[in-house]
């Protein structure tokens, strides 16, 4: 048995570390991915081990950086590419959008574009702006791109490697204040499906639905509410595209009540999406309005003010107890 | 000192000023820079020591094909326009006027290069084997391309100004990774040398000394903008600052086209980088069949351009030399006619896509969303036949 | 009085020349925009009346053509920038979301952002690929941005004159397929707010709720409904950011259902947003849940489907009877 | 032939190679090219006839400004280091070595004129008479700059990459607009060369030209990346090809700097449009407190630099020159200290700002959606008082 546990930074590094030594078109690209080993050091060692030609330092600029991923891509390579932060995946996405994104269409399927495109995103780290954002929303609404998002070690491993086996771009939120936190990893283990959603914590009274950074906290809102007698189920979406609303319908028919929490703003946030379309799918068994938690429609604050900013333990129970008083 | 300008360079043929500002350097490029030219418009070979010998293989025979090559193309075009205008196409962009540009650099490849084309490439596609009415699928509105850009390493047209020349780099990027002696060609514009993308494909090929051939056609318009509006010095010259070699050839002129290109493209397989080549030729035509250029330029710009016509001259150049009798013109004539038959033909019997086709090839491994929006579409339409 | 009647793109020339005419700071940018006047016309004639110097034909660059229109608008200037299609803005969008959008916010407010973004956008007109699309959500998750859309020539010409007026950056989307549809434009009349949304047609059955060239079909669809017996309100949004929510609420606690309409794909679109809080605001008024008619989740498809990916009449009805048989 | 290359063109004082191959344009980076220098790291002047004048107006006095520019960022830039360890800041980007850079082109600016700074330019902000503490506040995390662009004409740190380059070209383009001789002086970094942007800033200042300093430190790494990844021939000829003049300045000389700068911005002022100045020069320390650079260069390479400390070799002119005394360096050292004290204590004194703030200056105007989301938030933050 192969169980260890590491970070879910460790797990992305043995995840690329074992696509780089089976595959040998894949390669990894980015700002400081080389000697650096990246930013946040989820590339470390890498290009010692497979070299700059696998590993490649990128001039500093991230359309430049998919375009040519894209083809390499054409060329029968996949590449697997990061993005430094959140707020500097714009420049790239024109790229991203009309061509990513619409080739394999375009082409009548007759090319596919198994790219990869890595992002640390997300905030709490109380770092300067354009490092905290939460942009998911922008992609999971382009038709083309799936997006998802792990929130532990084991699937940041796992989704990792399906992303890279993966045909179809695949944009790859890592929850970068969660880096460091550790889980079994169990790297035999014979993965389920990239974009199923995973039940994380049973529970009767209420649904939380949420993915990647907010998992933990609504883990840790639902302990809490426990202890209230309450009894909270935690849905972990891990795909914001496609959304596995099967499963998250599934507990709502049995909870009736759905609190969806993100980062990101809720204003058109992932969360949107779901409240309409399980309020379409579960209208008769809904007791309470699907209620959202996430960021607001202001630009991510200064670092000494994100923690009012950032959805926490607080708001996702004044959220459980709205949604439960009704 | 160190300063640079385009005024203080001077290329051998290029009429270099001496001061380096902005007055000088617009007056650079009003004092067109010379070019490559092998044949001139009136029909005359041209000595060129460096360039010729890369056409010297060219027989009369090969003369004939280059010409046969741009006469199809420009017949094919035509007839494209016309089908624009009977409705059967919903837009067409003409290549009129560049054939030259477009046959030289397209036969100068070999099969196993690769074409990254803007969306007016319809003479680099001839070369390429790609049947002329795969084209117009996407002008009509049956499909976005869809034609399999590996069956002759032609790659789907590409709209978005620029984005191509990075999908061109990375494929060269790739080629070199495997070692191959390949190399790739990305057209585009003058309008486009604007664009970031364009500017970081420069950056990216001279970092990764990829095999790319940057094919520039500057046709003088980009839509109702000319050249200067896009820079104001000769495009060629963008390359040096990039770290590779620029050079401007008669884009009217199917000889150095194909020689320069060649050396182009050699420099390429030697593992010497990326090259940018500025064939300097002209829109004869509407941007495309929804703009009116009269709003914009004037009749005479056109006339003088008519002058340097790409087919005329060698045209002239065969009759003179005796490559080419009438018998030669006529059959070709025919050729041409049954071309024009055979375009319209197709065209005309494309049948619409089915409704239900939009669902296809989002992914390649599926997608839930798709699943589910398609079973209720094909409810919905179902509904209808069920007479609800 | 100085009512005329005129095509929306007359109208939206007529205001561009007023702004031009009336304040000195205002520029008009973009591709095309002088002697052509624009690949629509929209700026016909305006360069020759205000010269190289406020009608400037901008090279061949979105992110250089917003980049520049900050610097301008730094400057004290008031550029209103067209962007040729849709399909092209997402060279621009990393100067849109990082810069345009937070620039005020960065500054505490110490400068301001008055930059128009034209939009022409949406399908219907029979073209190639990225000349049909519809991302305004891309823009109105966005803090910092302000989006609107007109449907009319009152509109257009009232809500481009209250957009080169306003402050803060303004995506301003032009319904391009009904550039040609005439109507009343008061030139003299007192504007109502920019975005407050209208009630286009009373109703009591059902709410439509769209925006820009879905409302000619919405109202097509109350129309048909009528005959049917069935009464349906029209409501025109006017404003994707901020959405009028009140005014929809009001709608909906008198007529119980709604159905949203737009061209964008339904998932994440403006709708789901709508659906979202309306639904909260709603709960115990609403008798089915809110349905979205809209794009699909694909690539815009070629010209010679779009009808059927087009929200029309038949559509609209369709879930109009789906939300009444609730 | 009409072929540009890097290695084809021969500045004055570089050391061109022959063979525009990719090979010899990677030599031609390899031997640096020389740059514009009036100060040597000895501390000797340089004979220059054509920079020389643009300083000849420099008296001891001003020189010993110049250096207590220098050395009063220098501490500034060491206080902030120093209270990011302690806490107080969580990020600093140093500008240790970047000093005559920064100073000789700050202070060869107009009060009318226009800088468009990274997030490094302290030592510019220092010139144009910005507060140092309030560069720190988006370092500490109470704001994301948050000072009047206007009230020094000095813009808000923009942290992505080359994005401030076109929002100084647009502000150029309305200086010229309004018939202003004032001008604009953008500053970006080796890696930033990179970007869509930087070459977008390029054309469109030439296209308008506009009266723009694009003012290039090269400090020689992007975090990790050497230039090399950027770049095969050196930056500053990057601008011939977008014709405006390119011109590499020594970094770590003031005097140079100021004397380029100069000159450059006398170009913009006579309407001659963009010039691009390429300051060679070295990050000493860190790419910011998060950086490790020992896991990506060597210690010899920090050592050869130290040997051209841009403030050592002012110092050694002063002194040999008799334009300073001890007393001088002894009340630069007090006032040194001072600045020091100020800065940490204004630091310590800055308050966290009001949670409420994030919802205030979204819009200038107001926003519906923002009022509603405050009015939500201040009343769960209201339920914790009521006890709830
Ligand atoms: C990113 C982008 N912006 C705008 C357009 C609209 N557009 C299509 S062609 C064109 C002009 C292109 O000029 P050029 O690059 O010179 O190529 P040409 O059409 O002359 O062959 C423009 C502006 C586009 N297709 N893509
Ligand atoms: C668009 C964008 N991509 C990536 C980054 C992350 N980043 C911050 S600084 C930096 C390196 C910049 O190098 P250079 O331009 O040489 O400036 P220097 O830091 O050396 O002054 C990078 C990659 C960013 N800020 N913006
Ligand atoms: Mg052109
Ligand atoms: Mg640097």
């Amino acid at each position: 048995m192969a169980v260890e546990k590491m970070s879910i930074a460790k797990a992305l590094n043995e995840s690329l570390r074992k696509a780089l030594d089976t595959d040998p078109k894949v390669l990894v690209m980015g700002e400081d991915v080389g000697k650096l080993g990246g930013v946040f050091r989820i590339t470390d060692g890498l290009q010692k081990d497979f070299g700059e030609d696998r590993v490649i330092d990128t001039p500093l600029a991230e359309s430049g950086i998919v375009g040519t991923a894209i083809g390499l891509a054409l060329r029968g390579y996949r590449p697997v590419v990061e993005i430094q932060f959140d707020g500097f995946v714009f420049p790239a996405y024109d790229q991203i959008v009309t061509q990513l994104a619409k080739m394999h269409a375009r082409a009548l399927g007759k090319v596919k574009m198994p790219v990869v495109v890595r992002i640390p995103y997300g905030g709490g780290i109380g770092a300067v702006e354009h490092h905290s954002e939460s942009p998911e929303a922008l992609f999971a609404h382009v038709a083309g791109l799936k997006v998802v998002s792990p929130s532990n070690a084991s699937d940041a491993y796992w989704m990792l490697q399906q992303a890279i086996q993966s045909d179809d771009p695949v944009i790859f939120f890592e929850p970068k204040r969660r880096y460091w936190d550790k889980g079994d990893v169990d790297v035999d283990a014979i993965p389920g499906e990239l974009h199923k959603a995973r039940v994380a914590r049973e529970g009767a009274d209420l649904t939380l639905a949420a993915y990647g950074p907010m998992v933990k906290v609504c883990l840790e809102a639902a302990a809490a509410a426990a202890e209230e007698g309450k009894s909270v189920e935690v849905v972990d979406l891990r795909s914001m595209s496609p959304v596995d609303f099967d499963t998250v319908q599934a507990s709502v028919e049995k909870t009736r009540r759905l609190v969806v929490v993100h980062e990101a703003p809720v204003f058109l946030g992932v969360g949107s999406e779901i409240a309409a379309r399980i309020t379409e799918r579960c209208f008769y068994h809904l007791e309470a309005p699907v209620l959202r938690v996430g960021g607001f429609h202001a630009p991510y604050p200064p670092a000494r003010v994100e923690e009012e900013y950032l959805p926490g333990l607080d708001r996702v129970l004044d959220a459980v107890d709205r949604s439960l008083a009704y | 000192m160190t300063v640079e300008s385009t005024a203080a360079r001077k290329p051998r043929r290029s009429s270099g000023t001496k001061r380096a500002t902005g007055k000088t350097a617009a007056a650079a490029q009003a004092a067109e820079p010379q070019l490559v030219q092998l044949l001139t418009p009136e029909g005359d070979r041209v000595e060129d020591p460096e360039f010729a010998p890369y056409v010297a293989d060219i027989s009369a025979d090969d003369l004939r094909g280059l010409y046969r090559d741009m006469v199809l193309t420009r017949r094919f075009d035509a007839e494209a326009t016309a089908l624009q205008r009977q409705g059967e196409l919903g837009l067409w962009a003409s290549l009129l006027g560049q054939e030259a540009a477009q046959i030289g650099s397209g036969r100068a490849l070999r099969d196993d290069d690769y074409v990254f084309p803007t969306y007016r490439e319809h003479g680099v596609a001839w070369c390429r084997g790609v049947d002329p009415t795969n084209l117009l699928g996407m002008f009509r509105g049956v499909n976005h391309g869809g034609w399999d850009p590996n069956s002759n390493n032609f790659h789907l047209y590409t709209i978005v100004i620029g984005s191509q020349t990075l999908h061109a780099t990375g494929y060269a990027m790739g080629i070199a990774k495997d070692g191959a002696d390949s190399a790739v060609i990305a057209y585009f514009g003058d309008g486009a040398s604007s664009q970031g993308d364009v500017n970081e494909a420069f950056t990216f090929s001279a970092v990764y000394n990829a095999p790319v051939v940057f094919f520039c056609q500057n046709n003088q318009w980009a839509i109702s903008e000319p050249t200067e509006r896009q820079t104001r010095v000769p495009l060629y010259q963008r390359a040096a600052g990039f770290g590779f070699p620029g050079i401007r050839v008669d884009g009217n002129d199917v000889l150095a086209c194909l020689a320069v290109t060649r050396w182009a493209l050699e420099r390429a397989r030697r593992g010497e980088g990326p090259t940018l080549v500025e064939a300097f030729t002209y829109r004869m035509g509407a941007h495309t069949t929804s703009d009116d250029p009269t709003r914009y330029r004037r009749d005479e710009e056109r006339e003088a351009w008519e002058a340097k016509d790409p087919i005329a001259r060698v045209k002239a150049y065969l009759l003179a030399s005796g490559g080419a009798d009438e018998e030669f013109f006529d059959s070709l004539e025919s050729e041409s006619e049954a071309l024009g038959k055979r375009v319209r033909e197709v065209v005309r019997a494309m049948p619409d896509p089915d409704g239900m086709s939009m669902f296809e090839n989002v992914y390649a491994d599926g997608h839930a969303l798709v699943d589910e929006e398609r079973a209720e579409f094909a409810a919905y339409l179902a509904s209808f036949e069920e007479g609800h």
